[in-house]
């Protein structure tokens, strides 16, 4: 079980991604973000308990709606920002953007913007990790509108076949873009209900509560580094701000926003601080530390320069270039 | 343009936009025949989530607008299906992008089928979809994927310009008894024209001189072609005069249109946004070097996007796809050839 | 309960099947058949099992091995073997060859090459059928191999969700190409384990005995045409050839061979004859005529003339030509 | 070029097929570099429905050969993951019209990661495929889709013509940091040449001129070699002259030997097999319309596949792929000019 310190490190990195997401949601409306992002905020413990399951050579790949794995691993809120205001100290050096968040020093390989795309990358992932006998795991993150693509299938298929240490986590929050995922699926849990067709393990976590992340993730990447093969976890939450960029969400009830929103996952793990005896005054001061990040990293982001346009043709291929001819 | 729409409207002139043109093209022919059936991901209640849906499922129900889930394949499959069993579906692909990720329905069962049957069946559908870039959306939501459907033959491709020839060409494209793929520009859908008058039908396979001009011929292509027109009005103060050919389809490609062109200008610049590995352009260009040798004074160029991914940033993806800057460079060199 | 001259009729379009799969075999191995063969001798109950229970005009969609779906369907043995044998008077003018067998007018919609491809279709048909109201079904017919493909995946998520009248059914012959299912995928049951992600009825029938295929045929028939939605039913088979040409199938171990050779659908029909009643010598009779009928297409096909050339620049569109410019 | 290949061999010459060397070149790979591992559908024991991995499952075992179920995204998807993190695999798909059930991979996502993430990873990962037509295989087994991948930036493109050339390009493919989709013909499986030498390695990028010529440069790929190689003897009858270019790769595109040969023959015609429509020969095409304007003494010519799907029968299947008869058609009207 996690002490109470432990949890703090948690709560705060949450913490941070929240007020991150925040910054990006204003600086969006703001006409400082351009192009669209998905916010991730409501969704933080899920990427802050597997990351704090995992180790730091683990592998992970996510979605468009990808900034809080990004920083859970390890991005710093200034390098995302900056990506997201297209200056030149973005992660990407802002030839990613919102959706293509990736910091493969961190093991971070990846935010990929096509439903599904991801998951047989992570299923190469954990088979190349097993042919190199390095005991990693992969863990490809994806929302519950992911379980109806053909992807979802293949990669689960192949990776329970070739029984390859992989974990994939459903971040299922109710909606695709505009649309219930219950209007458009054949079961009532789009990713826990389709375990057996893999003979895998399929569970479901409170998504919001980062304790409850942490044990699963870790109970599963266990057996899978001990050969057992991949599983399924599907943690339910919700997203705080509409699907993407100046959405106001209007299709979710009113009562059901409500419901969820008293079930954040900053106050679940605020109460169990206090359960753990950590202090009002500590909880803040975790606070105050994630406000002045992101602040510092806002004003940081917004100091960077542009990206050079001759960036435009480098980086196609390993040599650095982009000739296609002679 | 932008100071002409303004004057249209003080004269009364009603403007629609292009994002509202493909709803009404849509709902015109919904309402004709009963056998036309839209469906894909966030298109019913929510309108799409380019607006370009907005209304239909309101007019018409959810037993001709279909609400998908995310499953490319299955929206383009059923649609094929449908289409080989009396019924006329209208599919949407929200990002052109994704249609890779049902590219085996577009490559090898829909353009196919007819023709491995015999002809035995045909496939009357449309695909539709959002295309291009210039609105940072990233490497993986701002492609021109034109060219992927001018690979294969056997399909129809569809790519307007106007809200009037969204309409139009709607029309034809829902009307055809062959599979037409409907390329809808992400970066024109908030741009102006005059409203589409009734049972307006624009034949697919005609392109239009949008600019006439003696000195060098400009062929485009969608967002490209106010680029082309933008460029042509500021050549003509260097004293350059272009003529401006709006290609409207890539499939059936008007070739004479260009060929005519050309016999009058001798110079010829294609401006694409796809990139030149590969671009549509290139095939046009082959048909000109071939068939209108003779007609040529000077190299053809042809401005298309450079051979990268598309990149996030504006500075970037500026530098990427064509711009009017790039297109007046390469018509200032064709002409002092 | 069929009746023993129900049956007799259906034994007597298997005999037709069986032997114009010979021919097919006799006639590639002499080099008059080119490309490619995917013979579905052994399969022949599925094809007639499943056709006898279906209407006229039900939809019928089926895989690169499609010739007992055809002539189940009402296509001749003649022009089956004539387009095999690149004849003008083929099912398809010689355009289509061995892996597109199709006729439309008796709603045999196609053979489809790309495994899995034609599933999604199906679920198109079956969509057209129910907003006209028609009460036709959709069948989708689909080897093992294609469970692992995700069209599989995303067609049966969509007929579920839509409730549509389409059934899957899969002709398991426990092998794909030269590869045995069990080696690649991740359930005993390629199919039938894979309906409860869907929350259909998932059934197995023995593939061999044409009455049990017709039964669950028209059982689950009548439940989708009753708007009760799709279903999947796995029929367990074997194919008496190798996987196409002249594929001698030395991978499948000779006590399997023999052991299904024993479980032969023709074979089994005539024990259930017998049963009722039917004589040696009626049964005699409709061999005979099916011998006579294929060795009748056999020479008509090969007295056909070739396609006249011009005809490869026919048909692509809907107007009969092939002009993609001016 | 049967009779060479019967006259080398009389002088003791061993002489190995295309499809021969396919497994030799992946296999010499293997043996140096552990990272190198192989999946795709029954390569493993079964060899590879072309034989063209036959060996390798006996030679490196169950651990470095995989066999797949059908489920071509998670082949290359899963290939794309292992060469994100430190492996070089080798992944097949049995056609490359299957190519299409795996398109976004091809299309959106191999090509594009090491661009969007700012160069942060690289994908070293080979796509072979059997490629094109021929054999009666019909419109879905039958394709030449390297115009497919020609239009997306990011894709290294490997066509080889001869066995030496599919083991010495093989060995750059799979060597490459880059992504590389090799194309293996269908058609030349059987054909023979003389094997590779120790160590062959043929870099990526470089055509090669395999007739010398005066009058006119012949642009060829893959199993339009052969053909333009024979057109090019008859010619010669003729007395027409002809210089043959091997392409063998599409990405990089060697167009400096292409205008070389043209400033030497100012004539030029390009033999593909993919459709005329969106093939790879327009981009080359128009290239040279550009700047090999000043050479060209004559119109340019593509001979390629008819813009239909390809037909079964044989009568008609060679009425769509380019032939002798169609090359030299193409020629003599182009130096008569
Ligand atoms: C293949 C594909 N189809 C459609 C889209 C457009 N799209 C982007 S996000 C999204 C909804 C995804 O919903 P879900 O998987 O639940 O993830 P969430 O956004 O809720 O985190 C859709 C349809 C896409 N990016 N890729
Ligand atoms: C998408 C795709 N991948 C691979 C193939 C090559 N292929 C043709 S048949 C076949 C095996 C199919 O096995 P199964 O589905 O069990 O059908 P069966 O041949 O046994 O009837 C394969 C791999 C194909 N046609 N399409
Ligand atoms: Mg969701
Ligand atoms: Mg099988």
């Amino acid at each position: 079980m996690v002490t109470g310190d432990e949890l703090l490190l948690l709560y705060e990195q949450m913490a941070v991604i929240r007020r991150t997401e925040k910054a990006a949601h204003d600086l969006f409306l703001s006409g400082l973000v351009k192009g669209t992002t998905h916010l991730a905020a409501g969704h933080e413990a899920i990427a802050v308990g597997a990351s704090a399951a995992l180790r730091a050579d683990d592998y992970v790949f996510a979605t468009y709606r990808g900034h809080h794995h990004a920083l859970a691993r390890g991005a710093t809120p200034e390098e995302c920002l900056a990506e997201l205001m297209s200056r030149a100290t973005g992660l990407c050096g802002a030839k990613g953007g919102s959706m293509h968040l990736t910091k493969a020093s961190a093991g971070m390989l990846g935010s990929y913007a096509i439903v599904g795309a991801h998951l047989p990358m992570a299923v190469g992932a954990a088979w190349s990790a097993r042919l190199r006998g390095t005991g990693q795991v992969a863990v490809a993150f994806f929302g519950d509108g992911a379980t109806n693509i053909g992807a979802f299938h293949e990669a689960l298929n192949l990776a329970a076949v070739w029984k390859l240490p992989v974990l994939f986590v459903c971040e299922n929050n109710l909606y695709m873009e505009y649309t219930a995922i219950a209007d458009v699926t054949a079961v009532a849990r789009p990713a826990a209900d389709r375990a057996p067709a893999y003979g895998i393990p399929g569970e479901v976590v409170d998504g919001n509560d980062v304790v409850l992340v942490q044990e699963a993730v870790d109970r599963l990447a266990r057996r899978a580094r001990a050969g057992d093969g991949p599983a399924l976890l599907e943690a339910s939450t919700y997203r705080h701000y509409g699907h993407s960029r100046a959405d106001p969400a209007a299709y979710r009830p009113a009562e059901e926003v409500e419901r969820w929103l008293k079930h954040d996952p900053l106050d679940l793990a605020r109460g169990r601080l206090d359960g753990l005896g950590v202090s009002a005054e500590a909880i803040g001061a975790a606070d105050e530390r994630a406000t002045a990040v992101v602040q510092k990293a806002v004003e940081a982001a917004k100091a960077a320069p542009a990206p050079d346009p001759a960036e435009a043709l480098t980086d196609v291929w390993a040599d650095g270039g982009a000739a296609w001819r002679n | 343009m932008a100071e002409l729409t303004a004057t249209q409207e003080a004269f009364g002139q009603r403007q629609i936009t292009y994002r509202e043109a493909v709803a009404e093209g849509i709902a015109r022919e919904m309402r004709r025949d009963p056998a036309v059936v839209c469906l894909g991901e966030d298109i019913g209640a929510a309108g799409g989530v380019f607006k370009t849906t907005a209304g239909l499922f309101e007019e018409f129900g959810p037993g001709r607008v279909w609400d998908t889930p995310i499953s490319e394949q299955a929206i383009v499959g059923a649609a094929m299906g449908a289409a080989m069993t009396g019924m006329r579906p209208v599919a949407e692909i929200m990002f052109s992008d994704f249609l890779a990720c049902c590219w085996d329905y577009l490559a090898n069962e829909i353009p196919k089928v007819r023709y491995m049957t015999g002809g035995q069946v045909t496939v009357p559908l449309v695909v539709r979809t959002a295309n291009g870039g210039g609105l940072g959306f990233g490497a993986q939501h701002s492609q021109a994927t034109e060219n992927w459907a001018f690979t294969v033959p056997g399909l129809k491709i569809a790519a307007p310009s106007t809200p009037a020839d969204v309409v139009g060409m709607m029309a034809s494209a829902i009307r055809s008894d062959d599979p037409v793929v409907f390329f809808e520009h992400k970066g024109l859908f908030a741009s102006k024209g005059p409203p589409a008058p009734p049972d307006h039908v624009v034949e697919l396979g005609k392109a239009a001189v949008v600019r006439e001009g003696a000195d060098i011929t400009l062929v485009a292509l969608a967002s490209m072609v106010p680029v082309a027109l933008a460029a042509a009005e500021r050549l003509a103060a260097e004293g350059i005069d272009a003529e401006v050919v709006d290609l409207r389809c890539l499939i059936p490609l008007d070739v004479s249109t260009v060929l005519a062109s050309l016999a009058k200008t001798s110079r010829l610049t294609i401006v694409e946004e796809n990139p030149y590995q590969g671009g549509w352009g290139a095939t046009l260009v082959s048909v000109v070097a071939d068939e209108g040798f003779g007609l040529l004074d000077a190299p053809v160029r042809r401005v298309a996007g450079e051979c990268v991914p598309l990149p996030f940033a504006d500075a970037l993806e500026e530098r990427v796809i064509p711009t009017v800057d790039k297109v007046m460079t390469a018509v200032r060199t064709l002409t002092a050839y």
